[in-house]
């Protein structure tokens, strides 16, 4: 979180950062029910923190694997030590996608990515055309089918003019498609995208024409600001809610886990974007 | 039956010009000793595959090596790009980079039916992806019962496959345990195999009947490197070298940084000879 | 999330009249406790699923439970025929027995298929063979890249998976060693789990990280039942029964000495109550 | 072998009987390169017998997921514990299946079988017809694939008129079909049958026309026992070469390995016909 500004001081509570309230805000949406396939970065932080903090039973999964796995540490790669040294069971890659993920033992699939739509369908392929790319990006790895055969899809992105476009260049990860019932007409039985978790607020796709809608604002966050930082005229829903803030607990557990991870690796952060 | 050469004696005989070549090993027991004899013996030409093409492909590629890449997911985990994989693909240096992409759930299912003796794999995938359209190798069959569509990919059958592993027993039986990956299945796939191995031991001990062990008869050659993964790691022996893997984001950026670190660092250096040389048989596909 | 109710609280929440019911263990780990108690609870119309019948099987049929049976192999391994099996499909006694035959090759993809989540499976299979044609489940599809005929079968989704295991931790994940069979694929592939262990203890200890483990949320009951797998065996607990196998030969060959065993040893025996009484909740598809 | 009666005498050899003459026979066709996937009963008896005589090397695979296995005595059934427990390695049946034996990784496949026909197809499903058997058989178990999957097949079944039969009454696993090139025709790769070794001699699938043919005899039959114990008008190669008898050792260690195999189990013997 280093360099980063402390931008927002919830009522009474401690100060903490707009992508501390994304994390914090992002593992409340956890149970302890859910089987949760987990992409590196962001989404590992926060599944880590849900983890640590309210639903202690949760099983995190990670695509290297790693089954029910509770690192001290956040890993810096979707393989490290740390994944498969304290996983109840590791199994091979084949065996993650087949039986595990493709078999429909998940229940919510984690994930981060360059680029997200009015429909949230994801892209992390290319910027620009595919045969001639502005910007080459690591590609699918797990995503696309993590989007159809999770259970539902939980993103966590920063939320920017950027990232947050009107339609992909790439579709790597169907969301909604077009909207409407678009999934049910290509065969998926999943949800699909359910929930975007951004450092502004939270987008749901609306319930008929599956249109990403803000549900929620952090605090301190105004509409206008949410605007300005999305791609296409972004609509709120009609009951808009305001985000509870982080508890001085929340950040406690979140602040320590960085901070040992960052020894860990002898690096600043480890909750960067990475791979799926 | 399984040889044990040099390691440069081993690339020699098993590694050729325009040869498909899979280097596995998710995370974990990611083969870098080998490749970089690869990078040393100057092939080329390559097709390299590789769900997750990491650093050892972003110096294979940048030292000119691969003519083509298959792939799943092309970056520096936790950290960012592999900006020679992207200058290959943007700017075509130091030569044009063909791109054959899958998804992982794809590649993994791509290798286990080369490892079945299958010509395709099917899944339940792609399903609304761009990803379909662009390629050729992913195409659509019925299940004959339900009339489900499903994805379908060619098998991955390697001219090469190499892998690295904690040990070897004398016969060349091979044992990996931690996040085995697809290791396995590029073993199985391959036509030609070299397994690195941190140690040559008298008995592989494997610590229960279900251990992942590859019997000598599937493997040609068996080098003892150790440290033979480092940057990546081997469970047991060492860490990730976490700390290398985000300095390489500022070597690999730019191409003279990269030339310099790699003439220091790799072509400079000469394998291990720790195993006198002996000759490689290669097994009939 | 698992319960841990008795064997009878477990058979009479899992299992139902005219459910699909798939005891697996490969020789190793045979449920032979819950197969009984499945027949001293009467269920009828079964669909009794297994690659090898096995004695569990002979019983359950001899004594009426069943309907139809999916099998690759029904014999007395090492001993000859499974004389109750046999006189259902010669004489259909004491009621006709509908049989889907499979190779043990098609059998485990059909499972690996439906742990997969896939609605078929494909293999390079039954060719030549007069199974084709004998049974509307092998049907064959074209690879859509060589154009080879691939035989495929329908994946297979029991309504109940029943396994043995060794040992259960009190989370209720579950830790099975030595010949797996096709146990994880079972247990995966059913729509409602049974699992008894021969032990539930506080560290489930497993020796690799690659080891077999079911998570708990898996597996809808587990019960311990010690000796559970008896006359099969429990690879630590104790070995296989090869004389009981053997007498099974002259026990099974009449209905009479059949019925007169079964109700001595099966029928006046009681499910043991080693844990007591709990809420089996059912999982959906 | 008990209940059997002594019926040959080599010339200076110890005495034998036919079916230590079929066990040892069938184990000098082995090599130590061959991966071999062992049928239960007289096979698993013959693999094992030249593992512990002349290829030690030999790797021994169960279709229970046991690969290079040294049992130290024969099993009863096809996943006794003694195979896993002296195994290199226990993978699961659906992996055993899939990657290693129609992976192709298999050079012999050796079976038995209740009935094989002239063209060396062979049937362990049904006596009779499929829908009103006469005999209802174990059925296929691994065979079918077997059969087509392995390098080549070598059979061992003591001979005699119901056993050898002109045409099987059901195909369970197919040898070389109606002869000829009807493997080619089907896409099979593999050479199937190329030896089928009996209590009397060998037979090898005629070069052409794939009929089975008698190109070796045991010491002290004779050409009409073997016509006697044909269901079809078997034919006799050119050179007819005569079976070498067993050396002492050879029979020591198999008797020594049957003894040890009726302590270990309780009963006389465990070579009998079994599970493919």
């Amino acid at each position: 979180m280093s360099g980063e500004r402390v931008v927002t001081r919830g009522a009474g509570t401690t100060a903490y950062t707009p992508t501390e309230m994304m994390t914090v805000t992002a593992a409340r949406a956890l149970t302890n029910d859910d089987v949760c396939f987990v992409g590196i970065g962001a989404p590992s932080a926060a599944c880590n923190l849900a983890r640590l903090t309210h639903v202690p039973a949760i099983t995190l999964i990670y695509e290297s694997g790693t089954i029910a796995t509770k690192p001290d540490v956040l890993p810096l790669s979707i393989g490290d030590p740390e994944l498969c040294a304290t996983a109840l069971a590791t199994v091979s890659v084949p065996e993650m996608f087949q039986y595990w993920l493709q078999g429909g033992r998940v229940t919510v699939g984690f994930l981060g990515g360059a680029q997200i739509d009015r429909f949230g369908n994801i892209n992390s392929t290319v910027i620009g055309p595919y045969d001639h790319p502005r910007v080459r990006l690591p590609g699918a790895g797990g995503a696309p089918e993590i989007a159809s055969a999770c259970g539902q899809i939980y993103a966590i992105m920063r939320q920017s003019p950027r990232a947050f476009v009107p339609k992909v260049d790439f579709i790597t990860s169907f969301g909604h498609g077009d909207g409407g019932d678009h999934r049910r007409r290509l065969g998926l039985r999943t949800a699909g995208i359910t929930l975007v978790i951004t450092d502004l607020g939270l987008l749901r796709p609306d319930p008929e024409t599956k249109e990403l809608t803000v549900t929620a604002i952090h605090p301190g966050v105004t509409r206008d600001q949410i605007t300005q930082a999305t791609g296409w005229p972004i609509r709120f829903a009609t009951d808009v809610s305001a985000t509870p803030p982080p508890d001085s607990h929340d950040l406690d557990v979140l602040r320590d886990l960085l901070a040992r991870t960052a020894r860990a690796h002898g690096t600043t952060s480890a909750a960067g974007d990475g791979s799926t | 039956m399984t040889a044990f050469p040099s390691l440069a004696d081993a690339v020699a005989a098993l590694v050729r010009d325009g040869d498909s070549v899979a280097m596995e090993g998710f995370t974990h027991l990611i083969p870098f000793a080998a490749g970089h004899e690869v990078i040393r013996q100057g092939r080329r030409d390559l097709t390299l595959i590789r769900m997750t093409p990491d650093l050892i492909y972003d110096q294979l590629i940048g030292m000119g090596c691969a003519r083509k890449l298959i792939f799943s997911w092309g970056g520096n985990p936790g950290v960012g790009s592999l900006h020679r994989l992207r200058d290959a693909v943007e700017h075509a240096w130091p030569a044009p980079l063909e791109l054959e992409e899958h998804s992982h759930a794809a590649m993994a299912s791509a290798y286990a039916a080369g490892a079945s003796g299958l010509p395709c794999a099917l899944l339940r995938g792609y399903i609304g992806s761009d990803l379909v359209g662009q390629h050729p190798h992913i195409r659509f069959v019925e299940c004959p019962f339900t009339g489900e569509r499903l994805a379908a990919v060619p098998a991955l059958r390697p001219d090469v496959g190499i892998i690295h592993a904690q040990r070897a027993d004398r016969a060349g039986n091979v044992l990996i345990e931690g996040i085995i990956g697809v290791q396995k299945e590029v073993i199985l796939a391959a036509r030609r195999t070299l397994v690195t191995v941190e140690e040559i031991v008298e008995d592989l001990q494997p610590p229960s009947p279900n251990t992942v062990v590859l019997p000598h008869w599937t493997i040609n050659a068996v080098v003892a490197v150790p440290h033979g993964a480092h940057p990546s790691y081997a469970q047991g022996y060492y860490g990730r070298d976490n700390a290398f893997y985000t300095a390489w984001d500022a070597i690999s950026r730019d191409r003279d940084t990269f030339r310099a670190w790699m003439r220091e660092h790799v072509l400079a250096a000469r394998a291990d000879d720790t195993v006198s040389g002996a000759a490689v048989e290669v097994k009939q596909p």
